[in-house]
């Protein structure tokens, strides 16, 4: 398998959904610590809405999907992560215009769209305690896999054990952005929700492709 | 789980209070299906539309902003949460018009990236707008960081004027220029005497010791300032007031509002204590108190404590705050 | 003591208070040397003046009704605690005129008392006056025993109408007989859910158990009502609203005002709740909720649960309702 | 003795204020049980200015300072108590207007008048639970006494009693009047603030006249 389509497109999101509702409550204790303690029950209705957009998408185009899902996640009233999340898919979806299916590289190039879309909303830099310490590694492990030519899945491997050691590392980090920023120092001990959140999204996108494969 | 609120399931909880607040404003406010708070009476379309959003649980705000003079559409988001993006395009689709939207955004980490995706789209689709962002907590970043200060109750203020130039006819120019004027002359500090409970969730939101009192709290119970201990009101009241002041560089000959917003279980018999403390301090200072606004305007649920927002006014300020208004939170003849 | 808030010596509170609730109300009321509460514009003397005392301690409430189309004068007492009749007979003396005085009083013993004696003492000394008790209270006597109900958040619509009244140049028979029809179709009924603290002497003002409330409370968290597991808001208003609805023997085809009056901490969010499930309620019984009011009126420090009060309209009560009016509680345009 | 001239009726309030003063707290406490527990601050107020008013006071007349010290017990802000204590001495001043000393049988009709101006004031009746409770026994000792032709001192001896006795009495009622009838039965078994209040009132009276005889 070195192409992705439609099916596994959907695959890889109803594996995240699934990643991401399982740790619902443990997402929640990590953003009380320095947040509101929302991010896991945000995180559930965000992945509520993926799975509704997979189960009702009708278009069978993967740029559309990945716009729809996008904007579903978005419509969750979540604060930060609703607009962040949201913008990687709709990111994913121009870049995705028009392929009925993504090789490796159109695969990087949608990931790397997605992260630039994330970049595009926050001035929050590596090392800033947010989720994109996690996304950025995760996305440079994927393109380097797949422009290597490795298999999608294998990409998504990487990308998976990139994105958890990213956030594995944000529990030395203090945050500097988002409403764990007002506690300073006591962020340092615990990991950031939303890093935390994108490692199990890549962990189940990952799933969703192998499970089925 | 703690909570005695008198609430029903908390799934609903937005969207039920939300009808009610339009049932009991109903000749000011009206609740759109999709859950946007319009003005009862829609603005003349060669007049600026005012636009805002931000999280529920801090009744009446923002949307009891809503009315003539002041805003036109308030994006209300769940509990403490920001609207996503979608809504708050759409409510800029509903205000789109010549004369333009002032957008104005409260800096919180949600509300400010559900502006830039959502105004980022508009602005793809020909809408015209100006986005001011307040910013004017002093308790977690000094002046010269504004991006990190957090918007609290000094959006109503900003609001009112904003929302009563456009009213008046006044171009976007004139309206954002005016918006940005109130705000950069501009101050508030929160201060918290006992903490509240999440609507929603039951957690505990700044739960605060015995005797004493944080200085520099957030809109949602994030800290940001000191505990210290629990001081009288006068006391308070020179603490908050000092600081602000400081901030803002006030001078023997300023003319100033000061607005003492309650964070929801503070008495406006405490609120009035430290009005009173407040002009004295002034007086003798030489600083006039030209106008005062004191009540529960942006809340935190049950907390205990209170919004101090202080501003420099000038004569046009003065008249844009004198000028009538009617919103469910703000009624001006 | 537990006490959590902002004040200064006790002994001077009620003072503080005061001067603090007129700078900020500056352009709607006055207080004079004496403690009075008046309007900033002194009305017409050819019309009818409209009088109360009661407590501090309660605020906005009742100094907070004082202003054009409401009140003329209230008298301030103490913290929970009826003027004496010096004062009172003072605030009889001010507004005395040929027009005559509309003189509306809680039932609460002291200030019955204190109203009877200056009352007394001012019929000697030739003052025209025309007293209405509101005693609204359902929860502690029955209708036929109306000299043991308390008089609770319904003296905000009386004094609405009856002041509206006055302000257009009604009688004194007029504006009694008004005050007098607003009351007889009016019920209300307090529920409480968390205590408060007494803000002179640190005291616990009704001590509420988790995970109950009371149903009857009165204004200073004296008894009179059951103690009941912690209702949803829809249950509990259901329960207020039908003990009320049959306490004035609404029918299909009235026409009633609901006034949710927050007792203090219950947040905005919560009162708009109830109002939305009162309404619900009511159009299943065919009775149009004609007019609304949510807000924080009469509270009692910072405690949790509010005061519903209905109370059946006419045409001419509405007109009055509707009347515009300026006061720092309650302005209308 | 047997009148009262200026001097004898300033040393009664003096007393009457000492012996007030004296239990403040314990007469809030009482109040505590059915009330809002203010009933000794109340008094205390109410005592302060009738010494005051007795210090400063300068007539040199019976009817003026009674009416004086009435006025100035109404003038406190504590709610039921001091309309009704000051209406009393508002209506003794009314029966002695013109007098220069109050014989026994001036005393007892001013006394009489004075329970005549409560009366007007309230509904209560005996065994209501309420501050009449203690004065109706205490005028009526007063004016047999008196008009039994036995001294000043012996008058105020008798009513000192009597109003201890109905204040004691008030134990076994149940409230009907006043904050405290809200709790109902759960009034029985202390004793009324307000006839408590009387009876220290009548002891201090007698004090104030025989520690000074
Ligand atoms: N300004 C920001 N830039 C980048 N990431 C952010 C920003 N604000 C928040 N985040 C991310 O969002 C996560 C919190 O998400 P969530 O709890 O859903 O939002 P909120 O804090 O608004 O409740 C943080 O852990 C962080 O990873
Ligand atoms: N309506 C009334 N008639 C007679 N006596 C009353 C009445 N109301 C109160 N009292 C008396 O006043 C006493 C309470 O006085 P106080 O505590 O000073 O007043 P309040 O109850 O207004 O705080 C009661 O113990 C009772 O003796
Ligand atoms: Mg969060
Ligand atoms: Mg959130
Ligand atoms: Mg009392
Ligand atoms: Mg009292």
């Amino acid at each position: 398998m070195n192409t992705l389509d439609y099916h596994g497109l959907a695959r890889m999101f109803e594996g995240a959904a699934a990643s991401v509702l399982e740790k619902q409550d443990y997402l929640s204790r990590l953003d009380s610590v320095g947040g509101d303690g929302d991010h896991g029950t945000t995180m559930a209705r965000a992945m509520g809405k993926v799975l509704h957009a997979v189960k009702s998408h009708e278009s069978q185009k993967i740029a559309t999907l990945l716009q729809e899902i996008g904007w579903a996640v978005m419509g969750v009233d979540g604060g930060a992560i609703g607009p962040l999340l949201g913008m990687m898919f709709i990111s994913m979806a121009e870049s995705a215009e028009g392929l009925d299916v993504l090789d490796g590289e159109a695969l990087a190039c949608a990931f790397e769209a997605g992260l630039a879309g994330v970049h595009a909303q926050t001035k929050a830099q590596p090392g800033d305690k947010t989720l994109l310490d996690a996304l950025i590694p995760a996305v440079e492990a994927l393109s380097a896999s797949a422009r290597a030519g490795e298999s999608i899945a294998a990409a998504l491997y990487c990308a998976a054990e990139a994105a958890e050691a990213g956030a594995e590392f944000t529990k030395t980090l203090q945050a500097r952005f988002g409403r764990a920023r007002n506690i300073g120092e006591q962020s340092i001990g615990s990991a950031d929700p939303g890093a935390t959140s994108i490692a199990l999204i890549f962990k189940g996108f990952m799933k969703g492709i192998t499970d089925h494969a | 789980m703690t909570m005695k609120k008198l609430i029903n399931a908390p799934e609903n909880l937005v969207q039920e209070l939300l009808e009610g607040f339009a049932l009991a404003h109903a000749g000011k406010v009206t609740l759109s299906d999709s859950r946007l708070v319009l003005r009862a009476s829609e603005k003349a379309q060669d007049k600026v539309a005012v636009v805002t959003l931000g999280g529920s649980g801090h009744e009446p705000a923002l949307s009891g902003f809503v009315g003539e003079g002041m805003l036109d559409i308030s994006v209300p988001g769940e509990i403490f949460a920001a609207p996503g993006p979608p809504k708050v395009l759409e409510a800029l689709r509903t205000a789109k018009r010549d004369a333009g939207i002032l957008f104005i955004v409260l800096n919180h980490a949600g509300d400010v990236l559900s502006a830039k995706v959502a105004g980022d789209m508009a602005k793809k689709e020909g809408i015209r707008f100006e986005q001011v962002l307040t910013h004017e907590d002093i308790s977690c970043a000094p002046r010269n960081d504004p991006e990190n200060r957090r918007g609290l109750v000094g959006c109503l203020p900003v609001i009112k004027v904003a929302g009563a130039a456009a009213e008046a006819g006044r171009s976007l120019e004139e309206c954002a220029e005016i918006a940005r004027r109130m705000e950069a002359g501009m101050a508030t500090l929160a201060v918290a005497v006992s903490g509240a409970t999440h609507p929603s969730t039951g957690e505990v939101i700044a739960a605060i010791d015995e005797g004493t009192m944080v200085v520099g709290m957030g809109q949602h119970g994030e800290a940001g300032g000191g505990t210290q201990s629990l001081k009288s009101a006068d006391e308070t009241a020179e603490i908050m007031l000092n600081a602000l002041l400081d901030d803002i560089d006030a001078k023997a000959g300023d003319e100033l509002f000061v607005l003492l917003n309650g964070a929801g279980a503070t008495t406006l018999m405490e609120l009035y204590l430290v009005l009173r403390r407040v002009n004295q301090l002034l007086a003798d200072k030489g600083i006039t108190l030209a106008r005062s606004l004191v009540g529960e305007y942006l809340t935190v649920q049950e907390m205990g404590g209170f919004q101090m927002c202080i501003g420099k006014l000038d004569e046009e300020l003065k008249a844009l705050w004198d000028a009538p208004c009617d919103a469910p939170a703000w009624t001006r003849k």
